[in-house]
């Protein structure tokens, strides 16, 4: 188990390489990226099968915790391991002119990895930071053509401010907890929740989860997403949405499940889910061009991401999760195939008539972000809706008006979309793109999973409910890294 | 397996052959047949219409937990026998020759097909639904399939009102879903009888906002007042026999979706419960009612193009279903349900009619025909039977459902409602003249002297829906007993009745003798007309003179623009536009919210977000657990 | 508008960490893992110098990410930089007129203390697991050493970008060499090797003072890069 | 509540008063620059506060040396961390001055302010709409036309 390190190691390694490497052989180079995640891939396969039901810990340094960082190992973290090496593979710049690019995904990837594999705070921060630094440059580096080669660095510069401004919140946080209870390994402090439950503790929660909202699209917090999303490719804004995000999440809720189970640290996510939802809607709503819109539907659908956390225990980690698979192969297909709808709403007339396929995959996607039956989309609002409902507590049943609203909103702005498609085309639709990119094909394989998934609705849902009853356990996590507890009786 | 499980084999096995097939011309010959098909299994499953058990479904899924399972009623039954029907008439509308000329337009007519198809499908396992959750998606099913039947028209307005339609249907849905969840977080459970359990349990708020989710839910789909506004552009624009499909029973999935939950569970008992002094939500929803019947009546009496004002008629007969089944007595309810299938019989014909008249004169728009009568004498008759019974005249069928609702009214002392569902009558009546005339009586247009009588297979089913309007209205006893298990099963008081009429100690009615009545005085008059009036005689139609002068046929005197100046003069203002300014300012709340979120998203400084996130967070931490060290 | 609303809200910030830092058990934390590792360093580790042990030893994994973000910040500023400047810098470089030398005291005094900067370098960072300092610490003086000598004559003085980036490189894969090298051996990422051998010497704590070394290096050449990168830049525009 | 009239109730205030000046900086200053002069205070504030947790009074700092084996030593991991965070913090200012000297260069300006306008409007030029916000009325409402419910 100890080689899993090479999930985080072997990216850094390759990211130190690639420019030398890249000096003798341009090509070798370009495939050293891939070549790392497909080993990864294997390894997290042989990982999975390894861990089975349980899980795993992995004491980097040889180490015993809590003086040493840790590595968790369950099929949770597994599974998004997964996510990132095919994600980022699917997303790799074939076409870069500068090997440096290749070394800031290896970057990105790395930091993902150890993101959802750390159990240790501040390690935790240190991979957030690596995951922000390598985005800014991957952003900064990569402006689609349409715009000026600098919009790009300045969209990249104001998420900079802002992510950055996070990052001390975030890190102001951690100096809370550490100054609180002397240590920063997770399961450490779950031993020690006590001494974190007053005010002091719970605002080093809602100072972490702010700062790492940045990234992950939290409510106030996401004005950078439009701005970012506008300026790069599709392909990049898919890997941003659809999985850097949910990692900012993965690290929320890690603290929130191990540490914060309160019902303050609860209503926080609730309240700022609830705004995300609605606003996100809203704004979706007058959205002109389907870039913006698939923009804000994200901060909504990160919102309801955050909502589903709000509820306590595994349901709500087993709900959360759904919804973030389904939101990654929703938004990322989305993103994938947006090259193909660019340009003014209006411009998009008679899109359906010329490429049906497009428009058709387009509306599997929309249709099961809708939650119309018998997507899977529809099986995870009505999960989230029915255990919102078992919450009790009138913030609650606000969330699920909330929810309710934003539906129709959205089911108004997409239709509306979904109208000028299928619409004759005029003069003023723009000729279309018939170029079949490869990120096409992947949204066409992204809408295959997704319809397959329907018929599997069942097992997959039971088998993302083990995996969360295992996951959310305090108690698991707790004797799986701190299997003496040497330390812990002293608190 | 059973014979619900071989109905819903049929269904599906009909809707994946016309999918696959759509394209091809079998298509035309093989829906008639598949529809037929699926009557036969429905046929087979009469029993539980004459008091019969519960068919159950052998099929449920077990997902994610919750248990879904079909069954079929009395009520679900009846329902679904006025939709396949429906659908059989569409189909074999539409598979001739007017499906050739759909063709020939450009329009996708195996879409169409397949449209209907899926509308049936989806119908049938809405009306099937054995629980909460399996009602819920056949309601989500059925309202995307009549979201995909109003796409299929080319034009531009119809297309905006079937957007506007799926975001009505999309607030019903989550109307419903909140409902549902009300019911499950109580008990756990999603059965149907869990309602009835689950609301006595509830404290009188629940109870409310239970009942108007519940209803906003079913009235969006029934169109009734205020949420009317998408349906008749919607359905009037739908192409040909899909307008005629969607027309006549599609909104009336709300009706089966009120009497299912509202009607047998909730009860009269649980609606005169809520509310206050005299108000109660009984009477809430009769009055909702009664406005349905009248608003969307005068407001069809203002159109000029022939389909929209039939489908706003339909929005407005919806009330008297209501109006019908709120009073919650035997001859009330019977006759709320009974209008289902009248209203479905004539609306279907009357849309066919005007489908009809469209495919000979390529126009609908009332101020462009006239005189058709001559040229298209089956179609004018078919036209007749279904405005008599549109406007509720014996001896139609439309005459005995509206009796006793009016009945019911009166004996229920709701003499208001009463006047209010007669002046609804009234419009009624009124705008079924301005149809007739306007497209068959009077002077024939020049351009239309070729037009010539529709083909056998656009006659056959208008033919066959008139006949049945005419003989379920004289013998209304061949559906009484279908209404009569419906009634018991749902737990109403059950309606005396014989092949006639009703038994009713305030005064039955025999249809036989009615009709009778009528059509002796038809012969007395007749009679007198021929034999002793005497003399008449045949002329050409331009044979005319006026003041002395003899008119040519290319001066137009036949009088059908701005038909009744008086009354729209005085009833104009009312209508226009009051509720469109209840959407218009819906929409202008989100857009304000909208922009006021959209500023928020361009802070020229994120930083000061941050900020404010962080104190405001901090803040209400700080309020709820304070610094108790 | 902004400022009052900043001050407004910085102000409740202010109230609010305020109260914070009142609930905090100022000057007398917990330390927990900290008295645990100030009593078992001096075993596990071996190095003199606790914080070296939590920096090499007990978190090393931290400070390979640490390295990385330099890296990445390095990649990044080379990608931005040298994209759109550094070619247009070439060639209109005969043009500018500040690329003279600096003043003769300064570049007199530069060649004076190069070698010293040198030596000062190396010896924070071969002694950082004695002393306070370190990699990073000797890292940057490496840095400023050589970034010194090209600011005070840009013209004549320049460094191999090839050189850096080969160093940069060089570093960090050795870095993670001598990490893996621990789980070819069947134990831990990082773990330290090599034994303690004599403890506060110079030759002791095992692979902390390679790593280290690999750590100054590391830090030394992205640092010298990014000031080049900048500097080049500052002049062109 | 500790009394703030100790050793480190001044140097918690210093910390936090430092990042608070850096945040209110990188709230009021419009040009990028000074705007990342304030992070950089801001951060070194939240890295004080960070150091500080592991302060011990009248600790020593933790290296073994001959002669302190009994005295109280400060906490290491702390100071660890500060290190790292520290590093962090340089890596993320250098890429932003890059980035900001990139801006400059293409947008001739260093208001933030500005560039946030000119950049809102070349999104808005590639994706072929209007820029939001823009001086546009809000969303037309339809006035009912002659004919009642059309």
């Amino acid at each position: 188990m100890n080689s899993l390190v090479l999930l985080v190691v072997l990216p850094l390694f390759a990211a130190f390489i690639i420019p030398v490497v890249a000096k003798f052989s341009p090509k070798l180079s370009l495939f050293t990226g891939p070549v790392v995640l497909c080993i990864n891939l294997l390894l997290i396969m042989s990982a999975w099968i390894k861990v089975g039901s349980g899980s795993e810990a992995i004491f980097l340094g040889g180490f015993l915790p809590p003086v040493g960082i840790v590595f968790y190992i369950d099929h949770f973290s597994l599974l998004f391991s997964g996510l990132i090496a095919g994600m980022v593979l699917i997303v790799w710049p074939w076409d870069a002119k500068e090997s440096r690019l290749y070394s800031l995904y290896m970057l990105l990837s790395a930091a993902s990895f150890g993101l959802v594999l750390s159990a240790d705070l501040f390690n935790l921060y240190v991979f957030y930071e690596l995951l922000a630094v390598a985005t800014y440059g991957i952003i900064a580096a990569s402006p689609i053509s349409k715009v000026p080669n600098s919009s790009a660095t300045a969209a990249s510069l104001r998420y900079l401010f802002i992510s950055s401004a996070g990052s001390v919140m975030l890190l102001l946080g951690i100096a809370i907890i550490y100054t609180l209870t002397g240590t920063l390994n997770i399961a450490h402090l779950a031993t020690m929740t006590t001494s974190l439950d007053g005010f002091a503790g719970l605002s080093a929660f809602a100072l972490i989860a702010i700062g790492a909202g940045v990234k992950a699209e939290m409510f106030p917090v996401n004005s950078w997403v439009a701005e970012v999303y506008g300026t790069i490719p599709r392909q990049l804004s898919a890997l941003l949405a659809g999985l850097v995000s949910k990692l900012a999440v993965i690290l929320i809720i890690r603290m929130l499940l191990m540490v914060f189970q309160q019902q303050a640290a609860f209503d926080l996510l609730l309240v700022v889910g609830m705004l995300g939802v609605i606003s996100g809607e809203m704004v979706a709503w007058r959205a002109k061009d389907m870039i913006r819109m698939l923009s804000f539907s994200s901060i909504a659908q990160l919102g309801l991401i955050f909502i589903a956390f709000s509820i306590a225990g595994s349901k709500g980690l087993w709900i959360g999760m759904a919804l973030m698979l389904h939101h990654l192969l929703v938004k990322g297909g989305l993103f994938l195939m947006a090259d193909r709808f660019a340009g003014h709403m209006g411009k998009l007339k008679g899109l359906a008539k010329h490429s049906p396929m497009a428009a058709a995959v387009f509306l599997v996607f929309v249709l099961s972000l809708l939650g119309v039956p018998p997507f899977p989309g529809f099986w995870i609002k009505l999960l989230l809706i029915l255990n919102l409902a078992e919450q009790g507590g009138g913030l609650y049943h606000v969330a699920i008006a909330t929810i309710l609203l934003a539906t129709v909103i959205e089911t108004a702005y997409i239709f509306k979309f979904v109208r000028i498609l299928y619409q004759k085309a005029d003069a003023d639709s723009t000729p279309i793109n018939k170029n079949y990119s490869s990120s096409y094909t992947f949204a066409k394989l992204f809408a295959l999973i997704l319809l397959v998934s329907m018929l599997f609705v069942s097992p997959i849902s039971n088998h993302l409910k083990d995996i969360a009853n295992h996951s959310a356990s305090p108690h698991i996590y707790i004797n799986k890294i701190l299997p003496t507890k040497q330390l812990g009786d002293r608190s | 397996m059973t014979f619900l499980d071989h109905l819903f084999i049929v269904v599906f096995i009909s809707l994946i052959a016309i999918s696959a097939l759509r394209n091809l011309r079998i298509v035309d010959k093989l829906a008639p047949v598949l529809y037929g098909l699926i009557l036969i299994m429905l046929v087979r499953m009469s029993s539980v219409a004459y008091g019969g058990d519960v068919y159950l479904s052998s099929v449920s899924l077990d997902l994610l937990d919750f248990k879904m399972h079909w069954q079929f009623t009395a009520l679900s039954w009846y329902f679904a026998i006025i939709t396949v029907v429906a659908a059989l008439a569409s189909a074999v509308f539409m598979s001739g020759d007017w499906g050739r000329q759909y063709r020939e337009q450009g329009g996708n007519y195996g879409m169409l097909q397949l449209a209907l198809i899926v509308n049936v499908f989806s119908m049938i396992l809405l009306l099937g639904s054995g629980d909460l959750l399996s009602l819920f998606i056949g309601w989500e099913f059925v309202s995307w399939a009549s979201f995909l039947m109003m796409v299929l028209s080319p034009t531009k307005l119809a297309k905006k009102s079937a957007v506007k339609y799926i975001v009505y249907a999309m607030t019903g849905a989550m109307a419903l879903m909140v409902a549902i969840v009300m019911i499950y977080s109580v008990n756990n459970s999603l059965e149907f009888k869990q309602i009835g359990e689950v609301f006595t349990q509830m404290s009188t708020s629940s109870q409310l906002a239970l009942v108007l989710l519940f209803f906003v839910a079913f009235a969006i789909k029934m169109g009734l007042l205020p949420f009317h506004l998408w349906q008749a552009i919607a359905y009037a624009e739908t192409p040909g026999p899909g307008a005629a499909f969607l027309g006549a029973i599609s909104s009336r999935m709300g009706m089966f979706t009120i009497v299912l939950v509202i009607v047998q569970f909730i009860g009269l008992g649980g609606l005169k419960q809520l509310g206050i002094s005299f108000v109660n939500m009984q009477t809430l929803l009769a009055w909702v009612a009664a406005l349905t019947t009248i608003i969307p009546t005068y407001i069809a009496l203002q159109q000029h193009d022939a389909k929209r004002l039939l489908a706003w008629h339909g929005v407005g007969q919806g009330g008297y279903m209501l109006l019908g089944i709120i009073m919650f007595d035997s001859i009330g309810s019977a006759g709320g349900l009974m209008h289902v299938l009248n209203h479905a019989s004539y609306q279907a014909a009357l849309f066919m009619t005007v489908v009809a008249v469209m495919y000979r004169t390529g126009t609908s728009d009332l101020n462009k025909l006239g005189g058709l009568v001559t040229q298209m004498p089956l179609t004018f008759l078919v036209m007749l039977i279904g405005i008599i019974g549109l406007a509720g005249l014996p001896p139609m069928n439309g005459f005995v459902s509206k009796w006793l609702v009016y009945r019911s009214l009166l004996v229920n002392g709701q003499p208001l409602l009463f006047v209010a569902a007669v002046l609804g009558t009234l419009g009624t009546i009124l705008s079924v003249y301005k149809l007739i005339h306007n497209t068959f009586l009077g002077q024939l247009r020049l351009e239309h002297q070729n037009v010539r009588e529709v083909p056998w297979s656009m006659l056959v089913p208008m033919l066959g829906l008139s006949i049945i309007v005419f003989i379920t209205g004289f013998m209304p006893g061949l559906i009484l007993p279908w209404i009569a298990s419906v009634q018991e099963s749902v737990g109403l008081p059950v309606i005396a009745h014989h092949l006639g009429g009703i038994e009713y100690a305030k005064g039955g009615l025999d249809m036989i003798w009615v009709s009778g009545i009528l059509f002796y005085g038809f012969g007395v008059g007749a009679l007198i007309f021929y034999f002793l009036g005497g003399k008449s005689k045949r002329v050409h139609q331009y044979d005319n003179y006026a003041g002395g002068h003899f008119l040519t046929s290319d001066v137009r005197y036949h009088y059908s623009n701005n038909f009744y100046p008086g009354l729209m003069h005085l009833i104009g203002g009312w209508y226009r536009g009051s509720f469109k300014w209840l959407e218009n300012s819906i929409v202008s709340v989100v857009s304000f919210f909208s922009i006021f979120f959209e500023n928020i998203y361009r802070a020229k400084q994120p930083v000061m977000l941050l900020l404010i996130g962080v104190v405001l967070a901090l803040f209400a931490l700080y309020r709820n657990l304070g610094v108790g060290a | 508008m902004t400022k009052y609303s900043a001050l407004l809200f910085i102000s409740g910030l202010v109230f609010l960490l305020m109260v914070i830092t009142g609930l905090l058990p100022m000057g007398h934390t917990p330390m927990l893992v900290g008295n645990a590792i100030l009593e078992g360093a001096k075993d596990q580790v071996g190095a003199a110098n606790v914080v070296t042990s939590v920096v090499l030893g007990y978190r090393g994994l931290d400070t390979l990410g640490e390295l990385s973000i330099l890296f990445a910040a390095a990649s990044v500023v080379g990608l931005v930089l040298t994209k759109s400047s550094f070619n247009k810098h070439a060639s209109n470089n005969d043009d500018k007129h500040d690329h003279h030398d600096s003043g003769f005291v300064a570049v007199n005094a530069i060649d004076l203390i190069f070698p010293l900067l040198l030596v000062v370098g190396m010896y924070i960072i071969t002694h950082g697991h004695l002393t306070p300092g370190g990699g990073f610490q000797g890292g940057v003086v490496l840095a400023v050493a050589f970034s010194m000598l090209v600011i005070v004559r840009p013209r004549r003085v320049s460094i191999n970008h090839g050189m850096v980036s080969i160093i940069e490189s060089f570093a960090g894969v050795s870095f993670i060499v001598i990490g893996v090298v621990a789980l070819f051996k069947g134990q831990s990422f990082l773990q330290p090797l090599l034994g303690h051998g004599e403890f506060a010497s110079l030759w002791s704590a095992g692979t902390l003072p390679l790593l280290y070394l690999a750590v100054g290096l590391k830090v030394g050449a992205e640092l010298a890069g990014l000031l080049l990168a900048l500097n080049t830049d500052e002049v062109a525009s | 509540m500790n009394s703030f009239f100790t050793i480190e109730g001044i140097l918690y205030f210093g910390a936090i008063s430092l990042s608070i000046i850096g945040l209110f900086g990188l709230l009021v200053s419009k040009n990028l620059f000074r705007m990342l002069l304030s992070l950089v205070l801001f951060e070194a504030g939240a890295n004080l506060v960070l150091v500080l947790s592991g302060f011990i009074r009248n600790g020593i700092a933790p290296i073994f040396l001959d002669g302190n084996s009994g005295a109280v030593m400060n906490d290491p991991v702390p100071q660890a961390l500060v290190l790292t965070a520290i590093v962090i913090g340089v890596g993320v200012q250098a890429l932003a001055l890059s980035l900001i000297f990139r801006v400059k260069k293409h947008y001739g300006s260093m208001d933030m302010r500005t560039i946030r306008s000119k950049l809102e409007r070349e999104i808005a030029t590639q994706a072929g709409v209007t820029p939001p916000g823009s001086n546009e009325a809000p969303a037309p409402v339809k006035l009912v036309k002659g004919e009642a419910h059309e």
